[in-house]
């Protein structure tokens, strides 16, 4: 595909000139305004939908899925893919649950990191090592990994101990753990891309890995690393799902959660071939598509209809999304 | 029949790039088009030729104006354009890659065997004989590249002929073979020509007009009798005394920084040479010599098969440039687009990027004071323009890129110790041309050792203290103190006749070895 | 009194007057593939009944395709709106347990659809264990009457859904026991899967005697293939549960496709309404199985008043 | 990710470098080889897998997918893509389905494949339109088109007319009908590629879409068609499909089957991000994957197990495959 954006503009822009800086703001804020609108037209609805709690219940539902989008858009920046988040977050969901009742909680979460981290490793060594389409890669691992998450747990795993399940209901100054978690992650991330020299890494690999090969970037190790974050998140997603559901179910847990999570960031306006992208911009891709489901059940939209409107809504905001970066 | 542009204003943003500007160009006549970097020639070009939509004002041929129009209508109307970068895809063919749009068709059908017979008269006619039409693009070099780009536009069959830089990336050989297919297309199909160029030396053999652009306006258009080289070159960048440069030899340390034995590549070598710090020594050869290849392999960033490279006394394998940049080997790639441009980069990004982390800029957090810092000093030592930190690296024009793709490797103590450069003024204007020889010699004088790899006879003779000479890989020469650039062009071109006997004097030893076997 | 006693009958009976306060209900059900045809028709006669009392309204959430997340989401949202009270198909049961509690804290009655759940307040919906014998033992009886000696069977599973597998470990259970052999045992629950894993299984064992789907849909796919490897109808036996339009019909018009544990869909759907309006409203039951019947040829008025459940 | 791989070998291929012509020959025919020993292994096991009928009995359960396979691999070498083949199989079968009690076989034929056609028009004109990344746009209309089909559809459709399953089970030259419009659109495919211009100018769109519009190639046009075309051959497909199963089954046909074709054509070495590419491989990566459904199923793998050595098949081949292109 093409990196060439500000040639390409004469190309498509016909027609789609920006003639004055209102337009300019307005579309600049393309993102946020479509969240607001949204916002707004649930509250109309659903007047609850504005309530504290139900931000709070929603910043819990996406909580998990921007704990992996995070890592996923740095990955996705430095031109790399994970499909295998969803199959993975299964086995550390598995991992975790055996591990509560022969290991203790500590040991149990230590193994857990550990298992993610590895399957992140695995990944990136089979992308780096035969320098291989990650997609083909991680569509491997993705069905791999969830049969050896099916495989480690023949019958349902379920009733964790108490002193681990309270990460998923306790609230610490108002907020939900599982939300104070995804805020960490999300500054952690924030941090990493703005003031650290990986950070500008990450994307001279996404615009182009030659040149940053010639000029000396670990372009390997840098790929590696990304692929075993992405891993290490996963597991902690799974940990804080499993302590939200209490229970492992090896065969459901993540199942296509991979979709969400690209669908969420290359919404946040992460090309799919990397080389630019803004956490920010990732953060609000997730809160709209959780918000949009939270909306549409409470306003007990049929499916056939949410599915359009889900689909529009897509199609939608990633124009809009388009048009900022004209 | 004229091709006329009227009052054409464009500007990117608030920076106005033209300022409107006025061009005439004429059926039967070569228009040499010149200008510093970024004044505008590309965008003016690419205007004409529907790659970019200007302002206001208007581009008539003939009669029918141009503006507003998609690519393929513009050269629906006769004009063909060759860009500065290749527009060409390295996953099709060579024959493919002319005809791509305009094939020959029996019925649906592609016509192969017509369309691979006029590709090779059209090679033929540019001088090269050593390209196979139905070998994948990507099997060829840079320069190869560019020719079969030629050969496309001349497929056109053209009213009108725009090149932008074409000979940047050409040896002297297939430059000029591509003068003579100019001179013919425009005496015998009266086609009218505006060549863009940075060597000087080229218009007086080539043009019949000159125009110059500066700060976005037509300075004055001559005809090419009525001015010298030294005017043009005024007239480009009127602030630069260019007869002042003087690579003068280090005589301090005779200690031996490089030393090659031995070595080659899948296609290069066996090379042989040794550097002192100080030294620059210079590579030149034909298309396709070899050179790229022995530069990357000295590295890091391709094999070598046999030999040694020793740096200060000990053997080196690199495996990565990485591992070469860790001894202070550095590379600045020739293909600056594909190879070393960081396009939506800003410049100051693209200036520090290989040292984050690094000596210079070690600490764990990012200091962008000091970035920025870096930046101003080497922006005011080779001329950046605009000197604006940052202005995204796609937005520079292609001179000034380049400059900050050299640039990168003159920021303090980053701990250089020999620099490798691939075609380092490629693309590159007369005026800036000389700011970054200046640059190198000051470098030198530092005590790096430098290898400069390049097409341009002139200017591995003003740089190099000693000239190695590759012939299809082959180390054909090593002279020292090179004075005469006809010398190494002949020399040069011998060697392309001798390697290939060589090569078949080889196969023939090969075959002999086989038998005593 | 026994679950297995309650009678369809004293639900409706006890449901009937609930509108008569004049307060309002909201019910929500989710079911785990609200994409199957089936669970489109559970989905209607939930309105129809919650249409004839007048007073509640019937919530649907969009769970596609067993995903947990989504299925969590909506429960989540329904506590928030404060609904009445929440019936859902639990793709995991145990998953589930933490919301169980927050709705039940804040005044939700809980019922599960399908597969019991501790502590709810109430159960909708039939056995899976019933059904999976329901139909093995047609099959049993088939062999049985037919004088098949070695029967081989082609038994479909869905293994990431374990609390569903009564459905398909019932059959095996039951088969084994009747010397009937499995050869197969794979995940299939629609249609083209259906198909494809029966047809290659032909392949392999053309002289197979059962296919017992764990849905109608997979048995109505592997009806096809019998069509497509030119299998001789009259020589097997094909099973399938839920009662689907579309397995009904295959039963009614004979041929290979023999059964089906058809559970009374137009009942399932108004138990949904009334057993939730019981356990707001603290009256029993609140827990009740909907009967699984044995639709086939041989009761042909059953069939077509199963049938006459989908007319429209 | 980068779009130049001729550098990239250098880049990568330390080290593994083919050095006799014994090597080169098996390197060559990693894919078909792969393909031979999984064949092999399967036979050992199941000698019935080995069967001219079993054979035959893949060719058919693979018509689906390689039908698609084809259209949607000539738009992957373009560097584009379409996710939402999967929603169009259903709601052409829909249709379909719908359309023969109304208007007959012949009419509901006709509408399917204007209906198909045109979810590709939508397509191409929504990413040439907004030169939006096609995933996204695509990921749009996966949702969005399946709930439209599941709207048309809020009663089961089944039981279509004799005349039209025929195509599902009749024998030509003792060949299912089935096979025989497989063949037919992988020789279409084949001559598209090898005889026409459009062919070139396909992978030119792949390898450097700026480039390709500026000398002069119909961007947009080949864009569109392309998807026109993928949207068309669909259409296709789902008649296959439907007239196979007996039943337009809206919420589960053609479910994940994006996944199952990209897979497919991604092992068939075609990159994800186009320019360059042979339909031949893409044929045999169709075959693999379906052999390999099909031996395990003959084998009676259970679940897990299946999952992983599927896993691992793709893994494996893909990585198979990318040695032949060092
Ligand atoms: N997309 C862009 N956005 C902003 N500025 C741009 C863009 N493209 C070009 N420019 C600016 O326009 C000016 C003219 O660029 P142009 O490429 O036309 O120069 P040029 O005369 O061809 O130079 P060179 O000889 O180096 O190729 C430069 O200052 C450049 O920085
Ligand atoms: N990836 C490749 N595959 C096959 N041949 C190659 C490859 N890269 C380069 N070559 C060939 O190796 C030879 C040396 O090329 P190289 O690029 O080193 O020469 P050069 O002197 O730098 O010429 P140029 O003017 O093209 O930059 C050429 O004949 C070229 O065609
Ligand atoms: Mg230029
Ligand atoms: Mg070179």
């Amino acid at each position: 595909m093409i990196s060439d954006t500000s040639e390409q503009k004469k190309m498509f822009n016909l027609g789609l000139k920006q003639t004055s800086n209102w337009s300019d703001i307005a579309i600049t804020a393309a993102l946020p305004v479509a969240i607001a609108l949204l916002a707004l037209f649930f509250f109309i609805n659903v007047p609850v939908f504005m309530t504290i709690n139900n931000w709070i219940a929603i910043s819990v539902q996406v909580s998990t899925i921007m704990t992996i989008a995070i890592p996923f858009a740095l990955l996705l920046m430095a031109g790399k893919i994970d499909l295998s988040v969803g199959s993975n977050l299964a086995l550390c969901g598995v991992v975790a649950g055996l591990g509560f009742s022969d290991l203790g909680i500590f040991s149990a979460i230590i193994l857990t990191l550990i298992v993610g981290t590895g399957v992140g490793v695995l990944n990136g060594l089979l992308v780096s090592r035969f320098d291989m389409s990650p997609i083909i890669i991680t569509l491997g691992t993705l069905t791999l990994i969830r049969g050896v998450a099916q495989w480690l747990a023949p019958h349902p795993i379920f009733g964790f101990p108490e002193d681990f399940l309270i990460i998923g209901y306790e609230r610490i100054l108002g907020l939900p753990i599982l939300t104070w978690i995804m805020l960490a992650v999300i500054a952690m991330g924030a941090a990493v891309m703005a003031f650290l020299p990986i950070g500008a890494q990450i994307i001279a690999l996404g615009v182009n890995q030659r040149a940053a090969f010639l000029i000396g970037l670990r372009v390997k190790g840098i790929g590696i690393l990304l692929y075993a974050a992405t891993g290490f998140f996963v597991a902690i997603a799974a940990l804080m799902s499993v302590s939200r559901i209490n229970s492992a179910p090896a065969g459901t847990l993540g199942v296509g959660i991979e979709l969400s999570v690209l669908t969420a960031v290359l919404l946040g306006g992460v090309p799919f071939n990397g080389g630019k992208g803004s956490l920010f911009r990732v953060v609000l891709g997730v809160w709209l598509l959780g918000m949009l489901s939270n909306g549409l059940i409470l306003m007990n939209v049929p499916t056939e209809l949410s599915l359009m409107i889900t689909g529009l809504v897509l199609i939608v905001a990633a124009c809009l999304d388009r048009l900022r970066t004209k | 029949m004229f091709l006329k542009v009227k009052n054409l204003k464009k500007s990117y943003g608030s920076a106005a790039v033209l300022k409107g500007v006025d061009l005439e160009a004429q059926s039967g006549s070569v228009l040499a088009f010149l200008g510093a970097n970024g004044a505008g020639k590309s965008t003016l070009l690419g205007c004409i030729c529907g790659a970019q939509d200007a302002d206001t004002g208007d581009i008539l041929i003939g009669e029918k104006s141009l503006r507003g129009l998609m690519p393929r209508e513009v050269q629906d109307h006769g004009v063909a354009m060759i860009y500065q970068h290749s527009q060409a895809f390295e996953d099709l063919s060579v024959t493919e890659n002319i005809f791509l749009g305009r094939e020959i068709k029996i019925g649906q059908r592609i016509n192969h065997s017509a369309q691979k017979k006029i590709a090779l008269e059209l090679l033929t006619r540019l001088g090269v004989d050593n390209i196979d039409p139905s070998v994948d693009l990507k099997k060829l070099g840079v320069g190869e590249r560019k020719i079969v780009e030629i050969a496309r536009a001349l497929m056109l069959k053209p009213k009108f002929l725009i090149l932008d830089e074409p000979t940047a990336s050409l040896s002297d050989k297939e430059a000029k073979a591509l003068h003579k297919v100019i001179q013919q297309a425009v005496t015998n199909e009266c086609i009218g020509v505006i060549y863009v160029t940075h060597f000087l030396d080229e218009i007086h053999k080539v043009a019949n007009k000159v125009t110059i652009l500066r700060d976005g306006k037509i300075l004055w258009t001559q005809p090419v009798e009525d001015v010298s080289i030294e005017d043009l070159s005024d007239a480009i960048s009127p602030n630069n005394d260019l007869t002042s440069f003087k690579s003068g030899k280090n005589t301090r340390d005779h200690s031996n920084r490089l030393v090659i034995n031995d070595l080659k590549t899948s296609f290069v070598g066996p090379i042989n040479f040794s550097l002192t710090p100080g030294e620059i020594l210079g590579i030149y050869g034909l298309m396709g010599s070899g050179r790229t290849e022995l530069l990357e392999c000295l590295a890091g960033a391709s094999t070598k098969k046999e030999g040694t490279q020793s740096l200060n006394g000990k053997e080196k394998n690199y495996s990565s440039p990485r591992s070469a940049l860790s001894d202070g080997i550095a590379l600045v790639a020739s293909d600056r687009k594909e190879q070393s441009l960081f396009s939506s980069f800003t410049a100051v990004e693209n200036l520090v990027i290989p040292h984050l982390g690094q000596t210079v800029f070690s600490g764990f957090f990012r200091s962008f004071e000091k970035e920025k810092h870096s930046f101003e000093k080497v922006a005011k030592l080779l001329n950046i323009q605009p000197p604006d930190p940052n202005l995204q690296g796609q937005r520079f024009s292609g001179g000034n890129a380049q400059k900050i793709m050299v640039g990168r490797w003159l920021i303090d103590d980053s701990g250089l110790q020999v620099l490798l450069l691939d075609e380092p003024t490629q693309g590159v204007d007369i005026g800036a041309r000389f700011e970054l020889y200046q640059a190198l010699v000051t470098l030198k004088q530092s005590g790096v050792s430098i290898i400069v790899a390049s097409s341009d006879a002139t200017e591995v003779c003003q740089l190099s203290d000693k000239v190695l000479i590759l012939g299809r890989g082959q180390q054909v020469a090593l002279i020292d103190n090179p004075h005469s650039e006809e010398h190494l062009i002949k020399l040069a071109h011998k060697a392309e006749h001798n390697t290939q006997n060589c090569d078949a004097g080889l196969e023939n030893a090969e075959l002999k070895a086989g038998v005593m076997q | 009194t026994d679950i297995a006693e309650v009678t369809i009958d004293k639900i409706r009976a006890t449901a009937s007057d609930s509108c008569h306060s004049g307060r309002q209900y909201r019910i929500a059900y989710s079911h785990s593939v609200s994409e199957v045809a089936i669970v489109k028709q559970v989905r209607r006669f939930a309105d129809l009944r919650a249409k004839s009392l007048g007073c509640v309204k019937v919530l649907h959430d969009n769970t596609q395709s067993n995903n947990l997340e989504q299925q969590i989401n909506a429960i989540q949202g329904w506590i928030t709106l404060g609904v009445d009270a929440i019936v859902v198909l639990p793709i995991e049961p145990t998953a589930l347990q933490p919301l169980k509690r927050r709705a039940q804290a804040k005044g939700i009655k809980w019922l599960t659809y399908l597969g019991q759940m501790e502590g709810s307040d109430g159960f909708v919906g039939f056995n899976h264990a019933q059904s999976g014998q329901i139909v093995a033992q047609a099959a049993v009886d088939w062999v049985k009457k037919n004088r098949i000696s070695h029967p081989k069977a082609l038994v479909t599973s869905l293994t990431p859904l374990p609390s569903l597998s009564p459905r398909w470990t019932e059959v095996v259970r039951i088969f084994e026991k009747n010397n009937i052999k499995i050869v197969t045992l794979q995940d299939a629950a629609d249609q083209t899967t259906g198909l494809r894993v029966a047809e290659t299984v032909l392949q392999q064992h053309p002289d197979l005697d059962i296919i017992i789907g764990m849905t109608d849909d997979a048995a109505v796919g592997a009806l096809r293939a019998l069509k497509l490897t030119r299998t001789n109808p009259s020589k097997v036996f094909i099973g399938g549960q839920d009662g689907s339009l579309e397995g009904l019909s295959a039963v009614k018009k004979g041929g290979a496709y023999r059964a089906s544990a058809a559970i009374l869909i137009n009942e399932l759907g108004a138990n949904i309404v009334d057993l939730a309006l019981n356990a707001i409203r603290g009256k029993k039951p609140s827990f009740a199985y909907t009967p699984t019947v044995l639709a086939s040829k041989y009761d042909q008025d059953l069939l077509q008043q199963l049938l006459n459940n989908y007319s429209r």
